[in-house]
């Protein structure tokens, strides 16, 4: 793993400098990728990280500077020619097309045809669920993409890319949403890719993960590349400080220790559609609660079922004690729980509208003077929101489209923040978020049990939700298998709990 | 009245040819301005536009106002949204001359030249009626145009005359009869279905000569031989042609012809040069002049076929 | 306007001027710029008679009827809808407001009032209709406006007789054929309901949610917006729009034609794209409508005061609606 | 047709109609429900002329006309653009095809079979015109389209001098009016070009890409699919099915009237989202466009036939497709 390659790079960029409308987002960055290396990619949120990608794949051009390939320059104009020159793309972003099915979405530009010149449905059809089953994720490619939920959607992404068998492949943080099962499967295949010579760039925020699967790691900040360091001769602790140029240690706040008896929510047998079966919980006032569970296992279904976003088949909710019937969105805010949805994209952010556009969407009702939005209090209270996050924007009135994607998920935490919620459920919370800004959150987080207000948390990442909760529920294929709280919160029980087997732990470290 | 330098504007506000007889008007209109500036050149200026709705004819009629049209040849495509407007006009010294559909409001003074929807009606009833009941026939269907009022004035003309032979069996009862839409097609389509409809039909009105030429084209494409007489109207260049080389089904057509606006076109450049007089315009009701809708067949045919129309 | 301009000690008329002019983004006044081109089109095309106040003054008027409509329509194509029953809804309501008026015996203001109220709120009504079929059931809207301009149309055709309804009251022209300070009436409640609407759209939470839905309704539903309920309302609006032209055009002229008010639909569509709305929806501008009408009836304007020729009158419109819109070109992305 | 259906050993008869019917899924086939439900009430309200072969094939080829169109108008709404300008543009294409045909002397077969090809490929390249206005142009396809509608209109009626333009060429109706093996022509190029572009759609990767690409463009771009290509060939295949139609169409009558082919757009639209398209894009089909297609003849024929009063038949229609279209509730999500 520690080899050093010579020769030419296989991928160079020279120079690159990339400006928005005069904002200088990337600033001189000259970085060589070897030839069969797993480079790591790592900076904070709107570091540049997916700007820089987006030159390599031609989605965007350099304002100056150049990327060569096997030493020679090329013009990369879109990414139909990256793909011609054997670069494949897994973005930040989804781009899967929601009507279409797995296996079409999977081999979406890249379709095998007849000798007729039609489309073989059958062999895409094979390949595509070959491809899936690899990663660990035996997924019915007949379904249509709009009924996955968000692991399984990047599954199929990371499955698109690697199709297309190229020599290059970019991984935009391909694991923000994926449990450590998937990500250990992914680990698996990238090396095995390695081996074959494939050469990858991997995106990460999390620190362990660039450690265990990259060879060298750069690091940028502020569009400024700061080191290129074969990753044995640096630390996860070097890593971040580099990252935020100052010293970094202490991630998670210490755990609350005691939180109050009431139980504020409570959720009895619920049953929605077919993914949930029988899910019961309590929450109390003032708790961190969290959720563990492999990808579908039913974790957002339960949230976004209390949230009335999915209809309740059977079972009993109750809030303070009172039973009620949650129809809709507005009902479950009326009651003081906000939810913050795992898919920031589809049902989060409004791309088009501006950061106070964003932040005020629920909460819109306060900023009304005379009937009128008061446009200078949101502004205001959006600028204060701007600030607490650390939310790296050019300017207030840019919509959000433009934004990195941990900008962006800064913006949708402030709007449910926004609401006052007395109750307010995180599904992956600091996805796509930097380490310091993960921080923040996690204080953050906690400032908000301190003041009484009870939050759950769902996250994929098991450090995530021991670090943070004081009690876990633990569900498996639609039920709630375990709930562990104190000395029984630990990677060995979490995961006895969601696979039914004993001794799955998962440390890649 | 005579006028110095300046050419004399004249304003003709007309349909837009959304059907044939439409499209006549509007090559009518476009020939008689190129026959008079032919014929004097220099004397008159001509602002000819054509209105898909009601609606964008008054605006059209607001916007030749402004140009200073001092003279307008008018063919409403309803009467009552117009009649404010072309009113307006009057009273600030335009000589108005309006064709085909009469205003609304007759309390001042212009020219209506107008066509006779009623007498296209009668006309066509009679002869049906006549025809019909010397062949021994009873049966018919009858299609109209567009629920317009022209078209309700056509059709109740229509069967007044028809319902004066009680042997005739209008088969779709009463008035109860289908819109064509003054479309070719929608006349095949018409006819295609009453031909599976009714078993036996022996004539055919439809009331426009477009509409004709579809309904004639389902018959021949059904191979049926009971329908025996088809009528249309307007008089159309192409049914004139049937009529001359004796076609068996159409037999005759009354008129109803957009050459009308020529005539009216004709009538504002002679009060203009000052042949004819313009006594008209200060009178308390307007002058009419009514074209009479004439029953064209083999007999009187060569008189009206004119190659070179359009319509 | 631009967040991040640096302020200048300097307050000078002249560093406003500058900086009004750099921080004036052409790609987003673009339907103020094709505007301002098609005016001096106009004028050169239209000379002399384009410039007269009596000229501008008929533009105006003649928007105003499918202008007013047009600004209901921008409501429902930024929620992501469409309504293309709106000419045949016209008529339908002016008919049915005058059958209303006629209830009355005897002139009478009040019985004109109460006519004006109720076009408003009958014109409503059917936008609800609209409105609830798309909602409630889930029709595109493309395909159950179609389906209600058959019906609507059909439905006066029916009750008029294929014919003319007339008004039995002298003082409804008053409305519609009235003028305060010079301009017509309906010039007047274009700008107002332009106006109000332009608050709706920028200064209200309604507004605000419009444009949510139409960008991304799933969004939007778990924002806890009530999506059926935003989307339904502009339908309403529309309706609303609606019945004030319907009042309008059949005061003016004292009646209602069951043939009136075609093709409505596509000059107020027209309006709304011209002046720069998304046909996706998402966003838009009233402004930008108000803009898009009279640039539609400048274009008429100088058709007929330019002399084209009649075949090519319909050429030369599609031709002038084309190159407006392409001189918006940077608009897109 | 759905993959993981169990396969039996037992392959009787009987089974396999089991597996057929539990293999349906309802919401799939809502639109073929909604044709079998209008289709009996056709039967009952048209009885018993409705059912006669005679009856039955003058549906089709009444529907034929615009059913064309509305194949490839089904691409062009599924690559998320609309063509309002197919009727103007089947009277241009017609009239065109005439003046071409007229060009040779006497009567020959070779004139025709030379018109018929000019016919389709000068729809081709009028739909290119379209085609590139609305991606090269980036002109929202309703109103760069709602232009051409207008400039296709007013030049055929220069052409034409607003009348009829006749065809010398006694050969040329056999083309529009005759018949093979009991069908007549306009039916058979009905169904043969709906099984080709069936077959592109599903089976082609030029199918795929338009329904990546109307579903979101941006996906369709990363997934390197040359997207302004993909957008602009759904415009020539309607435009060529234009030229069919128009071929069809004026050969059967052995000429074209300048205002003929008025309001097509509105059926082949109709027809399109009757069939279950998505009017937003991204996903359809062929099967659903033409069923809609021959709904939308058979309301038209029944309502006739079952003496429905003409004045309410406009509104019958509305009423019907609004139906149909509610039958296929399911669909939406
Ligand atoms: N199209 C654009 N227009 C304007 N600014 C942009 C655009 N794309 C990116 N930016 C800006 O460039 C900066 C870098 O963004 P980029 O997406 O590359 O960050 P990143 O390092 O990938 O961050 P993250 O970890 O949050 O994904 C951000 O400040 C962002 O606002
Ligand atoms: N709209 C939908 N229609 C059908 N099935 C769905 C839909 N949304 C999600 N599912 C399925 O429900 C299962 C549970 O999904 P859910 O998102 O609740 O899981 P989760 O535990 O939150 O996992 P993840 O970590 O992926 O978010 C998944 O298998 C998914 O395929
Ligand atoms: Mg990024
Ligand atoms: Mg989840």
């Amino acid at each position: 793993m520690k080899e050093t390659q010579s020769g030419p790079y296989v991928l160079e960029t020279q120079h690159i400098t990339k400006e928005f409308s005069g904002v200088r987002v990337l600033d001189d960055i000259t970085v060589g990728i070897r030839s069969g290396e797993i480079m790591g990619l790592i900076g904070e949120n709107g570091a540049g990280k997916s700007t820089l990608i987006k030159i390599i794949c031609g989605i965007y051009q350099p304002t100056s500077g150049s990327v060569s390939l096997e030493g020679t320059p090329v013009e990369i104009n879109d990414y139909i020619k990256a793909k011609r020159l054997g670069i494949a793309l897994v973005p930040q972003e989804f781009n899967l097309i929601n009507t279409l099915t797995v296996w079409e979405n999977m081999f979406l530009g890249n379709e095998i045809i007849t000798a007729t010149r039609l489309l073989n449905k059958k062999q895409m059809r094979s390949r595509a669920g070959k491809q899936l089953e690899e990663l660990g994720m035996p997924l019915d490619v007949n379904l249509k993409i709009s009924d996955l939920s968000v692991a399984e959607k990047q599954q199929v992404e990371i499955s698109k890319a690697l199709l297309l068998n190229a020599g290059i492949l970019i991984m935009d943080e391909p694991t923000t949403t994926l449990t450590g099962h998937e990500i250990r499967t992914l680990f698996t295949l990238m090396r095995r890719l390695k081996a074959q010579g494939v050469t990858i760039i991997f995106v990460s925020h999390k620190l362990g993960e660039i450690k265990t699967i990259c060879d060298r790691v750069t690091v940028l900040r502020d569009g400024k590349l700061i080191s290129i360091d074969e990753i044995a001769d640096i630390n996860e602790h070097d890593i971040a400080r580099k990252m935020i140029g100052r010293d970094f240690t202490q991630v998670f706040p210490k755990k609350k220790v005691r939180t109050g008896d009431d139980i504020i929510l409570s959720a009895e047998h619920l049953v929605s559609g077919r993914v949930l079966k029988d899910v019961s919980f309590d929450l109390r006032r003032g708790e961190i609660l969290g959720f563990a569970g492999l990808v579908g296992s039913g974790r957002t279904e339960t949230a976004e079922t209390i949230m009335g976003l999915r209809p309740l088949s059977a079972g009993r909710v109750t809030v303070n004690g009172k039973s009620v019937h949650i129809q809709n969105a507005r009902d479950a805010v009326d009651l003081g729980i906000g939810y913050l949805s795992e898919d920031r994209q589809g049902k989060g952010i409004v791309q088009d509208f501006d950061i106070p556009q964003n932040i005020t969407m629920i909460s819109l009702k306060r900023y009304l003077k005379n009937f009128l939005i008061d446009k200078g209090t949101e502004l205001e209270k959006s600028s204060e929101y701007v600030r607490k996050f650390n939310i790296v924007a050019a300017s207030m009135k840019m919509g959000l489209r433009f934004f990195s994607g941990g900008n962006q998920q800064k913006v949708y935490l402030a709007r449910w923040v926004d609401t006052n919620p007395s109750i307010l459920i995180l599904d992956e919370p600091t996805r796509g978020i930097d380490v310091n800004a993960k921080k923040e959150i996690y204080d953050f987080i906690h400032s908000l049990a301190e003041q009484g207000i009870s939050c759950i948390v769902i996250s994929s990442e098991m450090e995530e939700v021991m670090g943070l909760c004081s009690r876990i529920y633990v569900m498996k294929e639609g039920r709630v298998t375990g709930c562990l709280e104190g000395d029984r919160i630990t990677e060995e029980e979490i995961m006895f709990h969601a696979t039914g087997i004993q001794g799955e732990v998962f440390d890649e470290r | 009245a005579e006028a110095g330098d300046a050419p004399i504007k004249i304003g003709v506000s007309i349909p837009s040819a959304d059907h044939g007889w439409t499209g006549g008007i509007v090559w009518w209109a476009n020939k008689a301005v190129d026959d008079i500036k032919a014929e004097q050149p220099g004397v008159f200026e001509f602002r000819v536009v054509t209105a898909d709705s009601p609606s964008s004819q008054v605006r059209n009629v607001e916007d030749m106002e402004v140009w200073g049209m001092e003279y307008l040849v008018i063919l409403p495509h309803e009467s009552a949204p117009l009649t404010p407007i072309v009113k307006q006009v009057q009273s600030s010294g335009v000589r108005v001359f309006v064709i085909d559909r009469g205003l609304t409001d007759t309390s001042f003074g212009y020219v209506n030249i107008a066509g006779d929807n009623t007498a296209l009606g009668t006309n066509s009833g009679k002869w049906l009626r006549e025809q019909m009941a010397a062949q021994g026939l009873t049966n018919y269907v009858a299609m109209g145009g567009l629920p317009v009022t022209i078209d309700t004035e056509r059709m109740d003309a229509f069967f007044t005359e028809m319902n004066k032979d009680s042997s005739l069996i209008n088969l779709l009862g009463g008035n109860n009869y289908e819109f064509a839409d003054w479309s070719t097609q929608k006349g095949l389509s018409l006819m295609e279905t009453f031909l599976q409809k009714y078993r036996k039909i022996d004539a055919v009105f439809c009331q426009d000569d477009d509409v004709l030429l579809g309904v004639l084209q389902a018959i021949k494409e059904s191979g049926r031989t009971d329908v025996k007489i088809a009528l249309g109207g307007a008089g159309s260049k192409v049914v004139y042609k049937m009529i001359m080389d004796g076609d068996p089904l159409v037999k005759a057509t009354a008129t109803y012809h957009p050459s009308m606006i020529l005539d009216g076109i004709h009538y504002a450049t002679e009060v203009a040069t000052g042949e004819r007089s313009d006594d008209f315009h200060d009178a308390s009701s307007p002058v009419t002049v009514t074209i009479p809708s004439v029953l064209v067949d083999a007999s009187n045919v060569a008189d009206f076929y004119e190659p070179e129309s359009i319509y | 306007m631009n967040d991040n301009t640096i302020t200048h000690d300097n307050r000078s008329l002249w560093s406003l001027i500058v900086r009004a002019v750099k921080g004036f983004r052409f790609s987003e006044h673009s339907t103020g710029m094709a505007f301002i081109i098609l005016f001096l089109l106009a004028i050169i095309v239209g000379w002399p008679n384009f410039l007269r106040i009596r000229n501008l003054v008929n533009i105006l008027r003649q928007i105003s009827y499918t202008g007013i409509i047009g600004l209901g329509m921008t409501m429902v194509i930024i929620s992501g809808g469409i309504d293309l029953s709106v000419g045949s809804m016209t008529a339908f309501v002016g008919g049915i407001t005058i059958f209303f008026l006629n209830l009355f015996p005897g002139d009478s203001h009040m019985a004109v009032l109460a006519a004006g109220l109720f076009a408003v709120l009958f014109g409503a009504f059917s936008g609800l209709f609209n409105g609830l079929l798309v909602t409630k059931g889930r029709i595109a809207p493309f395909i159950a406006t179609l389906g209600t301009m058959s019906i609507f149309r059909s439905l006066i055709q029916y009750f008029s007789g294929a014919g003319n309804i007339l008004s039995e009251n002298t003082f409804y022209p008053e409305v519609g054929a009235g003028s305060v300070l010079g301009l017509p009436v309906p010039v007047w409640m274009f700008f107002i309901i332009a106006a109000i609407l332009h608050i709706v759209l920028n200064n209200t939470r309604f507004g605000r949610y419009i444009c949510a839905v139409g960008a991304n309704e799933q969004v939007a539903r778990y924002s806890a917006v009530q999506v059926l309920k935003i989307r339904l309302i502009p339908y309403i609006i529309t309706g609303a729009t609606v019945g004030v032209t319907a009042l309008l055009w059949s005061s003016r002229l004292n009646s209602i034609n069951s043939s009136d008010c075609i093709y409505y639909e596509l000059d107020a569509i027209a309006a709304v794209v011209i002046g720069g709305t998304a046909m996706t929806g998402g966003k838009g501008t009233v402004i930008g409508t108000v803009l898009g009408a009279i640039m539609l009836g400048m274009i008429n304007n100088m058709l007929v005061l330019g002399g084209v020729s009649s075949y090519l009158q319909q050429a030369a419109k599609g031709l002038v609606i084309i190159a407006a819109v392409l001189l918006q070109y940077n608009k897109k992305n």
